[in-house]
């Protein structure tokens, strides 16, 4: 199996005539994924890439019926992207975008919740099933299929933690990044539902970083789910200072909400195995299935 | 984006919502007029960019115009460490001189992003002027809360539940409602993270003054709010957050000894973190984020080559949409021009990583090549030791 | 029974100090409604008619615990009382008020739908269940308790219907105005549907007019639910013209839709008794009932 | 509330949407005038607050201003009667002198309120100029429907499926959307029914020009709406009409013959049903409403007494918030006042019905009193007969 996308999964995406989106179908493509249309305003009737672009989503459903929408817009018109998107019917929307207003999110997520749709990002690298689709910029190569479920607030981290699984032999079901973002789609205990029913994942690993409460409201499923399977989880930021942003516009901790410490303890009350040092992501995860097994 | 006390006053003015009578002021000179003007009793506030400027010293109040040149000469050109400004703390360059206005009572206002809640919430305490995450511990039955949306807006009804529960003489009632729809109108149409009025006070003759206000703007706004972007002050940055800031890379300076150059925020933290792990402590935090240009790498890597406190660097890259050889053709160049001195330790994964090590092996540069991530760290630590 | 209100009922009047809502506040307590409290922004502390006067309707809940509040605001305050009244979470809101704009109905629609709170009115006489409690503000003189739901969309045309009904002895479980504005809360097809598992009610009477699709809808209702109990109509407006608005904002025949005729078309094909003269409403009822229990 | 096409397109104008050249025009010379001044060739329409103009004559095409000014003094003065004017028609009074604007594609575009599905409708056709609802039935594919909510307003991204419904040039396409963006949310803004541009004319140089407009205001709102109010054209009402409304009476006038006074619409609408349903004509729709006075009572049966065409009135009463006394007493004092000499059927129920019946009877009035619904309609019938 895999959560959210396999090889099923018909991709659209919006903004694909943009110099980053036309870069990363062209990789979708190559690992195989169904994309099947882009949506560019003012370009419609063209062939790009190979795909029919239209001017509106809902001229693209109705000639291609994708049920992903991927999104490359700019950061002003990136929600309303979004919400064209579940207006047409979407139901998984994954937005790369990054720098998009708070107050679009807002209102972005509220129309989303009446229409039915999940989010994933902004500001997220995508998610990949590796071996059946790949929606999103990560770098194919270094994921391998297999038994972990990976969720993070991070980009190029994820792609280490990735790498540190596939280099000792760990593939993943899926590995989605949330985004590092204030206001987020689905977050932690969304996917870590997710994760629990599906056959494939045996373990999941999270990769959390400082500010806002994801990690803390994950702890909280985690001890009253009484989760199934291990989880493993590393927060960034230990060194942070004190309200100055480190880069994401989500990673700072805000009076005295959202450091490092706080989560890891909250997440080690709940049962997960946390991981201390980065370099050690990959190790840790096999040890705690290897534990787990054995049980 | 912060915003400066006078900045801020200056837009609630405009808008409708008092504030104390003041001036802004350079020089001790400036100073002693604008407070001969406003009767002599002021009060002076030092303009910088953080929160506790009170108990670092930098509000002060004067009786005369004589006692406020002097405290003015004994505040501008000062270093304020407050518990927000970091240590190296904020250059005194600029006073608001504000009239004395004496409060009957003193309340909290606040509009936020509650991130958690996903919502926005207007806030209010019957306390003011104390700080309200100690009261929403210490009192939380002072405090009220009402969540609202940006479509709808803060309601009539939500506005009456707040004032209702801060029980204003009747007289303040309208004001405080008045303040409130505008205000709120003021957060959402520009874009605001943060609005708060601590305190607001209200006088004998219950008019209601904004006595002390932080404006805080949501960053990813701001291409849509030339007013507000046009009030970014530069002058607290030093030279290396400028330039960081002027080639787009997410760049905060700290304490330590060990430069990190990463593509990427959560790596970035990482390798902070490992590197204190074995322990070595950051100079930096720097992401040199996903779109960077060669010429920005360079940059990136001159500010820490060039940072006096930077004994050793340590450049960790997973390629992904940044490529290797983009990363390593920018060191390169700027280690030539700036005439590298110092180790640094490289990393280098993902997209075209062949190619990027590569170009730095060929270089004839002081460049440690690493795979592991744990090794990377510990060379580097190693190699800061004096 | 009776639907909606009954003699546990705990009323709460926002804007009672107002001239009508006083009026009428002393009628409701004069019929043994439970009337519990009253809120007037600026008069809270004060006693009113002997009730309690609240600043806000949250304070009047936190003190009283009513259930349904009946709104005699202003027109331009009223659909934020209504509001107010749903955030306080009162879950049955009546709305006397007269007058209220279009757009600010459709925004307190859709916030009471969030809150899951029922409306009825604005424009309405509100609703009474006889000998239990009386919710508005009709003469409670003429009703009776008895085995007709009515439902309508007039004021007078209402007491008139009741007025003969009582006269000929047949008394009602609840009358329901729905009130005479565009955009209302409850409408003919929700209470309909109420009237069905009320086992006091044994036949509904729907008093409808022109304008609008209400009718229409109880009728498709009707029709697809194949209602269990007998149901008469009267439709008012049969000799009106086209493009005038008659009284109600919301009588008038627009472009092809609306007229008195197809809604006695539609009606009757959905088996309902159609009531051909006012002055029969009371008669057509006892028919309905005499053939119905024949059967 | 309707308001005039010039008034219209002074609104729209004001917004930023284009509207041809033109001058409003009270007598013939004026006409001609304006049409010189426009270069000759002109379009003349008359100013009624009625749709259906054009098929009943008012809008006329002139070739020269000598032409124009012939087809004034033709039609100022005239009685336009249009399928929506009611029997009377209506006098044109004010003609709108415009520029012919050439077409080389006309659109529709309409805002509504959709009662039905309680939202707010944007409406395009790529046929402008018919009527949209025929155009439903006819060639419903020709139509596209986008709807929304007034928190959110009309949302980018449902302009851009309306406007590549229309399959735009791409130079009008911008526009298209401004001109959208901006009319919606004039529509919330102003409490709007109804804002129906048809035809949308695009030029041969893709510029977009709204040839003729509509728009419906919401009566309930006009209350915060100062600057649409004062556009209300009280000129087209006639003398009773305007005496109803200035004591808030909702009067209607019909064809018939039997002057209809009640309270409540939905019973004075089935009044007339009754009369009707005997054979009567009613003579006009009258709520007198819930909060009427004894003076308005008076002034509502004065227009009912004094019209020629009505030969006797049904005066039906069910007392609730209205007292029958008080009805009674404005029947009684306005009878002696205006000498009554029509019959008048009485039917007094509900609140204070005793007294009302009581100080009818002691007027010595031409006055029947009739308890029973039918049968007072049947009395009043056979007195309106000849």
């Amino acid at each position: 199996m895999s959560i959210l996308l396999d090889r099923n999964s018909r991709i659209l995406i919006q903004g694909i005539t943009g110099q980053q989106a036309s870069f990363h179908t062209e990789r979708m493509l190559e690992y195989g994924t169904k994309v099947v249309a882009g949506v560019t305003p003012g370009k419609g009737g063209r062939l790009h890439l190979g795909l029919p672009v239209f001017n509106t989503v809902e001229q693209a459903i109705r000639q291609e019926a994708p049920n992903i929408s991927i999104v490359f817009v700019p950061p002003l018109a990136a929600a309303d992207a979004v919400m064209e998107a579940a207006a047409g019917g979407l139901k998984l929307i994954v937005c790369i975008t990054e720098g998009i207003p708070n107050l679009d999110m807002l209102k972005a997520k509220r129309f989303l919740a009446e229409q039915g749709s999940f989010l994933i990002g902004p500001n997220t690298p995508g998610l990949i099933s590796p071996g059946q689709g790949k929606a999103g910029i990560m770098p194919a190569s270094i994921h391998r299929p297999g038994p972990v479920g990976l969720i993070s607030r991070s980009g190029t981290l994820t792609y280490e933690a990735v790498y540190q699984l596939s280099q000792l032999g760990l593939g993943q079901s899926t590995a989605i990044g949330i985004g590092g973002d204030p206001i987020v789609g689905l977050k932690f205990v969304e996917l870590l539902e997710m994760f629990k029913s599906d056959s494939q994942t045996e373990a999941v690993l999270m990769i959390g970083e400082i500010g806002g409460q994801a990690e803390e409201e994950a702890a909280e499923y985690l001890r009253q789910s009484n989760y199934p399977k291990p989880v493993a989880a590393y927060v960034a930021g230990l060194t942070a200072p004190r309200g100055k942003r480190l880069g994401h516009a989500g990673a700072i901790i805000e009076g005295n909400e959202g450091s490092a410490q706080d989560k890891v303890k909250c997440l080690a009350a709940a049962g997960a195995k946390i991981i201390e040092n980065p370099a050690w992501i990959g190790q840790t995860v096999r040890e705690l299935m290897t534990e787990k097994k054995g049980n | 984006m912060l915003i400066h006390e006078f900045q801020a006053k200056a837009l609630l003015k405009e808008l409708g919502v008092a504030v104390p009578a003041g001036y802004l002021a350079e020089t001790a000179d400036e100073v002693r007029l604008a407070a001969e003007k406003l009767g002599g009793q002021v009060i002076l506030k030092a303009q910088i960019l953080s929160g506790g400027r009170g108990k670092a010293g930098g509000i002060v109040v004067a009786d005369s115009s004589d006692q406020a040149g002097l405290a003015a000469t004994r505040l501008l050109g000062r270093k304020l460490i407050t518990a927000q400004s970091g240590g190296r703390g904020l250059v005194v360059k600029k006073l608001l001189v504000e009239e004395l206005v004496p409060p009957a009572r003193e309340i909290y206002l606040s509009l936020v992003v509650d991130r958690k809640n996903e919502k926005l919430a207007a806030l209010v305490s019957v306390r003011g002027g104390v700080e309200i995450e100690e009261l929403a511990k210490s009192g939380p039955q002072a405090i009220k809360k009402e969540y609202f949306y940006p479509e709808r807006g803060l309601m009539p009804f939500q506005a009456r539940n707040l004032a209702y529960f801060l029980d204003l003489p009747d007289a303040a009632y309208k004001t405080f409602l008045d303040y409130l729809k505008k205000l709120s109108k003021f957060f959402l149409a520009r874009d605001m993270k943060l609005l708060e009025i601590n305190p607001l006070i209200i006088k004998a003759d219950n008019q209601l003054v904004a006595a002390d206000i932080k404006m805080d703007f949501d960053d990813s706004g701001l291409a849509r709010q030339p007013e507000i972007s046009s009030l970014e002050d530069w002058s607290e940055l030093s030279a290396e957050e400028k330039r960081a800031r002027s080639f787009k890379l997410n760049y905060v300076k700290m304490a330590g000894h060990i430069g990190c150059l990463v593509n990427g925020a959560g790596l970035a933290m990482a390798t902070m973190d490992i590197i204190k792990l074995f322990g070595g402590e950051p100079a930096n935090f720097l992401d040199i984020g996903g779109g960077v240009t060669e010429e920005a790498v360079g940059q990136a890597f001159e500010i820490l080559a060039c940072d006096q406190e930077v004994k050793a660097c340590l450049v960790n890259i997973f390629g992904g949409i940044v490529r290797c050889d983009l990363v390593a053709r920018g060191l390169v160049s700027s280690a030539r021009k700036i005439a590298l001195n110092k180790p640094v330790v490289v990393r280098l994964q993902g997209t075209n990583e062949a190619e990027g090590r590569k170009i730095l092996g060929e270089a004839n540069l002081p460049f440690y090549f690493v795979e592991d991530f744990e090794q990377a760290a510990r060379l580097v630590v190693n190699l800061s030791q004096p």
